[in-house]
């Protein structure tokens, strides 16, 4: 399946990029997206467990994504 | 009467007022989050503004749902500008109309905090010596 | 900048919160109370604020210091209107401006607390019935 | 000594005027003001202690009062 990485401020810095797809395997997380996304050039300084997004709602890493999602990963906020 | 907005545009006290405003409310209370000169000691010239816009406009209603079961808002809008911003700008804007003073306040507070906390928003400072860095991204900065 | 007038003009929003801006504030928090078209299920055609005005300017005006120096406030502004209002009419207006936005609703909460609990103001409700009443003076019906 | 007396509200309705001037012995205080506005035609629904304010501040029944002051009886405020 195929999901659509989502990358902003900081984070789209970093990677230099701010939106990618990614082929994943059926069952896959959010974790599994997370390691995909950690071992791309520039993702050195990603926290561990970055805060994720899947369909502009909130998710832990063991979420399951379906094809199409949208993965979002959200760098820390400072809205306001 | 609820509404979450991303926007591009100079946000507007009078015109947020007079959205939320009824007879049956006696009470108004308004935020407004301004840009300011000088952050941590140090000169700003500017902040630019970003965000996942779909989701924090999704955030944001969810905000304003839960205020309005928390503290029986009749009406209340929210909205946050993206872009270039220079000092004294407004970059947020919150008004929530009830019929009593203390849950006005109270839900106020309520979705400033909560759309300062969770909104997938983010700002980049650019300070007077030229340099630009993420606010609340710790190590990361650019320059 | 600190200051508390008794008024006989409509209240002005943007022109209170112009009064206190400046780019060294983060945070303006602004509250408007406003004539309700009913009261404890009466139907209000108006009601006549009466005042004791230099009182209530003295008082409102300590509130204000008290609020600097327990909150920091940066500049503050309390205007109550007297005369005949009709339900939409704003009665009172504060705004606070602060470095900081929890401070600043701190601040405007306990302005305007203090001032409804003590700033010496009356209301006289007008009821669609032709039946008048001074408000919270128990059994002090004039009519 | 003289001192004013202002009434406001439903106080100035149930007495039918809003100032006059008393004179009283030199060392009156508010209370001796409250007594002596409580005999007036009117005063009888006024409460017992009712609150005072002496030049603009409000004060007990103790406080001791001076030639000009002014003396406000305040009834239950409701401002906002």
């Amino acid at each position: 399946m195929n999901v659509t990485v989502r990358l902003f401020a900081s984070y789209a810095d970093k990677l230099g990029r701010s939106r990618l797809e990614l082929e994943m395997p059926d069952s896959a997380t959010v974790a599994d997206v997370t390691r995909s996304i950690s071992s791309l050039p520039g993702a050195a300084t990603l926290p561990p467990s970055p805060l994720v997004a899947v369909n502009c709602s909130y998710a832990d890493a063991r979420t399951s994504l379906s094809d199409g999602d949208e993965v979002a990963f959200i760098p820390p906020v400072a809205g306001g | 009467m609820m509404r979450a907005t991303m926007v591009r545009h100079p946000i507007l006290s009078d015109s947020l007022i007079a959205e939320v405003a009824s007879e049956s409310c006696g009470a108004t209370a308004l935020f407004l989050g301004t840009v300011r000169s000088s952050n941590e000691g140090r000169e700003v010239g500017g902040i630019e503004y970003s965000a996942y816009d779909e989701m924090a406009e999704r955030e944001m209603g969810l905000i304003l749902e839960e205020a309005g079961t928390k503290f029986g808002v009749e009406a209340a809008v929210i909205e946050h500008r993206v872009g270039e911003l220079v000092p004294g700008d407004v970059s947020i804007g919150v008004v929530v109309a009830h019929h009593h003073r203390a849950p006005a306040m109270d839900a106020l507070r309520y979705i400033v905090d909560e759309t300062k906390a969770r909104a997938p928003i983010w700002k980049l400072e650019h300070y007077a010596d030229g340099s630009r860095e993420w606010v609340g991204a710790g190590t990361s900065s650019v320059t």
